[in-house]
């Protein structure tokens, strides 16, 4: 393994040794797609046929006349297969987990989505199929688990540590360590040892390549602003790629939870609780103790929900060329609720976290301007989680109606 | 200094016993306690692991000790002074293991100075390839403490030779694929391997993960300098106390062999 | 109202003399937005920036191997915005209610899915809307329900009669009755009182139009069979109307519900138990006594659970040009978790009819020949029954324990 | 024969009263009850529903009394078994209400026929316009049968006349938008509306929707020939039974109007 995937200082790949091999076949796998042009060809193909690629630009008229200011775009993620931009990214390691010969391939899963998604490649591709899963998020994201079980699936609840995301990423890396041979580890955002940053970045730039193009033919020009939310930061580096050499402002939006004061939130680079680390195999901002203990995160959205972010965007912050800001949990449900209502849209909480943002800056900016938010997923996947934020009764009362059922 | 440690015990003992312990699991007392009874019933050196929130190679039984170590509110200040106070108590060389980020925050350099102020003679860091390790290479290079690297089944034989140009005192041999804790089939495919190891470096070899009883050390006696016990004690503590350490550690070498020499 | 949309005798507009003029308007409307070629293209611009149109046609390899006989598309109509095909349906009315200058719209629902993507056309558009829904659905389909009022639609849930689908249509008509000046009924399927049959027809072409074009392309040949399920029969119509001139035979396929001897199903063509009648403004099969009072249906999918059929189906079926078929409850749920396995797809328990039935004949065909099933809509939405179809533990638990939260 | 019937009457009357039943609501004996009270108090004829699963143009009284009638078991044929058992007891005009699938099923041919037989004197069918009814229009006409026609506040003048053309005995004028039993306001957009009626035919004129007490008989009366009583005289069995009927009618029209003639 020459080069490392260091990005200023973050990221590299601080693996056991037993990985090195693997690391240095799956660098050489994906280098060798990357350089074949019939790849990208195929990856396209299969996009266009399984999933709706490219995905829609949609104008959100009536937002545009709510805030009265830059015209606003919508980047359809939630209208692939399986709900979000995970699918791009599975589907796309899924293709090189094939021209490896592998047979298996495991993932982690925080709120369930790219789980889901890795369940249904691996069904797709015919490959077997683990999924490791926090116990705490199993409890909370039952429906992706039931969905991930019928896709044939084994699921792992993680009885370990904090029990959520983190854990999950552990263990999977500890099947890893025992399966290589036969198993690749389908991890789900631009996080981890190198060269993960840098190929989930490959495969998520379909976004922001579909998306340049189509705010050209639609505005005539580049936007001024474009938008996304960033959990490990793989929809905001597929998005962002697209712009990255354009005079376009990138804003990153990272999970204020119940703000950045009460220190329960996930904000890794817009708030000044996190430190550079290494920790699961890379180097970045974490969130972390002085000794250097991960610190227990908090956001109403599960994706975001993680204490680590992709190294390639600690670089491009310490560089400024991507801004990042943090929604709370409360707006971010206020953004929520008024895209469904205004536009019929129903962005994942995670998404919803860059349209909070947006919906701040957009009145500032001209109505010559353009923007573009990235609705990395959909939000029914959300409707506990929903249904608890508006303490909505007639969804208890199903609730405890079914309970009933159930218990008769 | 570690190394040539090392090759003098071996003169006296057929095989090495190294042991690890987490620090602060189940308590400091009770660490302390352990020590004790290893080094007692012959323990050669031991692995001080400073625990950290990510694991990522361990296997459950290290992984949980270093979980409720955590819980209790153990800190890396904690495991310096209980570190501090072994190697004034005992006399084997001492190790520290624990994953990168604990040195980095640290600082890399002021831990190797701390490490040895403390008088420890190296470390074995699981998630840091050379490749990554510049920094803490000069810095243990600059207070002559041992960078302790691994082979594994998986290493090729060019990069074992590389790798062994870094390491120093002796080389950590994983024996299989997996974390530590589980089973181990010391089979014919492993003679290979060993035979690789043996070929790639002249530090001595410490072979680990899946060590649990005296048909292991048996088995890898003449193969290996040291015999690396890990998952195996902390299972015996959390079911039969610290009492059962130094019985077990007995146990593990033929003393008939030990007497003969 | 000169043409009646008559179709060999079924179909005509039984329809209160308050509505007369109102439908006399629709039709107008309807007639001069098919005339304008401006139309059509804004149809297709606003489903392919609002909705993903072009829907893929996926090929399913794995299907076509396990079954070993005709190779296997999939029409994938569940990549719709907001789910299923009824976004065709709801976005083409909405764009005539802009151009009649109408506010309000109202619509009834069975699954939910026709209300939520009204809802959704709603919001999107500006319009008012409420959506009426037996009680007896409101109570199953709460998730649907929940998001309908988060898109600012009001919910009724009927109360009169059985309380399910066929209630709410009548509902609707009650309050289109009262409201027809400022208000469109957005009907969900081709049936109804005409035009409604021939205009969700037209507005569902647009998938048949495609799969046309994306077979050919693909296999350079006409499929031998489509597949489609029939609820009121819009899907249906949808596919096969981009066939209806070829050598291509064209299969709906009906809920069988517990078995057509059971008399618990909902298939109207396809078995003995129906009868041509005139009910909720059409003249079509329905399933009834011999009083011409409406009888109970039954079907493990809530969408084909309805007495009535398109009359332009009805008139297919006695001219031979569409073959009927059912299938049962339990082969659906079959078909179902067959093809979540195989291909990673999770169709709508409506769409699996289709599927069930085409693995029937998929391996009697020749490896030559090519199928399409058309997978009107996902599987996520039906949670709740296919978890209680598999009788998931972990789901039960999950439920019984959000209940317990809620009662806390 | 029934418009002749209107006509003479309302040489008596300023204004004459319809009224409706749902055959088998609360129960056939019930009905009877109801229909001797009825003619005993006045009425001059009555529409006799039978019910039917999808009363698409009723509302909310109307429509649950359908649903229980069936609920019951009650069918097509204890209907007509019930009409021909109180057009034998009373000497008013009866027509049946129902919905355009009760006919279909039973035959419109054969339906008409049996009216016949039983001495009906026409029928309402609030879901088929004229244009769809053409083989009832035929049927009702060989059996001397009046099908009554409906105007509403949305028809064309045009529409109008040919509506009146097919019908036969009156018009059923619907006082507003909306479905039965909901309250109508008389106000003066309403008078316009009733000119357009009586221009467009000469039948006598029944207006209904929302009819429900003295006051609005009053208003009617010099406008309207007959005054429809839908969905109160049912809300009122439902409230106070069937014994309440009589004097309920009875307060409708003016006495002393009808005494002065
Ligand atoms: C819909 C959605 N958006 C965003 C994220 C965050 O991940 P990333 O930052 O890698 O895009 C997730 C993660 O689960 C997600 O499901
Ligand atoms: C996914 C899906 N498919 C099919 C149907 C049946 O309707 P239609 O026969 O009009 O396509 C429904 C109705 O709710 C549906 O939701």
């Amino acid at each position: 393994m020459d080069h490392r995937g260091y990005y200023d200082g973050f990221g590299g790949a601080f693996i056991p040794e037993i990985l090195v091999s693997t690391f240095d076949e799956l660098s050489a796998a994906f280098q060798k797609a990357k350089r074949d042009p019939d790849f990208w060809q195929e990856y396209k193909e299969i996009m266009s046929t399984y999933s709706c690629r490219p995905t829609p630009l949609t104008f959100a008229g009536n937002l545009t006349r709510h805030f009265g200011g830059a015209r606003i775009y919508i980047k359809r993620e939630d209208l692939n297969h399986t709900g979000a931009h995970k699918a791009n990214n599975v589907i796309g390691q899924g293709l090189l987990v094939q021209r490896m010969g592998k047979k298996r391939v495991i993932a982690e899963t925080g709120a369930g989505q790219h789980g889901v998604a890795t369940a249904t490649m691996a069904a797709r591709f015919g490959f077997e199929c683990t999924i490791y899963m926090g116990e705490v998020d199993v409890r909370r994201q039952r429906p992706n688990v039931f969905w991930m079980e019928r896709l044939g699936a084994k699921v792992v609840a993680v009885k370990d540590g904090t029990r959520i995301l983190k854990d999950a990423i552990n263990e999977a890396f500890r099947d890893w360590v025992t399966h290589m041979d036969t198993t690749h580890y389908v991890l789900g955002t631009a996080c981890g040892p190198h060269p993960f940053p840098e190929m989930v970045t490959y495969f998520q730039s379909i976004i922001g390549q579909e998306a340049r193009k189509q705010i050209i033919s639609r505005e005539g020009k580049l936007p001024a602003r474009v938008y996304a939310c960033v959990g490990g930061g793989s929809n905001a580096m597929g998005i962002f790629s697209g712009f990255m050499d354009d005079p376009v402002e990138l804003v990153g939006v990272e999970a204020g939870g119940e703000g950045l004061d009460s220190g329960r939130h996930a904000s890794r680079l817009s708030s000044d609780d996190a430190s550079i680390g290494i920790a699961q195999g890379y180097k970045t901002y974490f969130l972390q103790d002085s000794d250097g203990q991960m610190k227990e995160t908090h956001s109403i959205a599960a994706g975001l929900d993680y204490v680590g972010v992709s190294p390639i965007l600690s670089h491009l912050k310490e560089t400024g060329r991507v801004r990042f800001e943090a929604a709370t949990d409360r707006k971010v449900v206020e953004a929520l609720s008024l895209t469904i209502q205004k536009e019929g849209l129903i962005p994942a909480l995670e998404s919803s976290h860059a349209f909070a943002q947006a919906f701040v800056e957009a009145p500032t900016l001209s109505k010559q301007d353009c923007i573009i938010i990235n609705q990395s997923g959909r939000g029914d996947k959300d409707i506990f989680t929903v249904a608890d934020a508006f303490s909505d009764p007639g969804w208890k009362e199903f609730i405890m109606q079914k309970a009933e059922e159930y218990n008769a | 200094m570690l190394e040539s440690y090392i090759k003098n015990k071996r003169r006296e003992k057929e095989i090495l016993l190294m042991t690890h312990i987490v620090l602060g699991y189940p308590s400091f007392d009770d660490c302390f306690q352990i020590v004790r009874e290893m080094v007692d019933a012959g323990v050669d050196l031991m692995e001080l692991q400073i625990p950290f929130s990510e694991p990522i190679a361990d296997g459950p039984v290290i992984l949980s000790a270093n979980q409720k170590a955590l819980a209790n509110g153990v800190t890396v200040q904690q495991c310096i002074d209980f570190s501090k106070q072994v190697v004034r108590s005992f006399d084997i060389p001492f190790l520290f293991m624990t994953y990168y980020n604990i040195l980095f925050q640290y600082g890399v350099k002021d831990f190797s100075s701390m490490m040895s102020d403390a008088g420890m003679y190296g470390a074995i860091v699981p998630d840091l390839p050379p490749e990554e390790g510049e920094e803490y290479l000069q810095a243990m290079k600059s207070c002559h403490l041992s960078p302790i690297f691994i082979f594994t089944p998986t290493t090729p034989d060019e990069r074992m030779k590389k790798i062994a140009s870094c390491g120093e005192g002796f080389i950590y041999c994983v024996a299989r694929k997996g974390v530590t804790g589980s089973q181990t089939d010391f089979t014919s495919e492993f003679h290979g391997y060993l035979e690789r190891c043996r070929k790639a470096t002249t530090l001595p070899l410490a072979l680990g993960f899946g060590v649990k009883d005296k048909e292991d050390i048996d088995f890898l006696t003449g193969k290996a300098d040291i015999a690396v016990i890990g998952s195996q004690t902390i299972r015996l503590v959390d079911q039969k106390g610290v009492g059962a350490v130094g019985e077990f550690i007995r146990g593990l070498r033929s003393q008939i062999k030990g007497a003969e020499k």
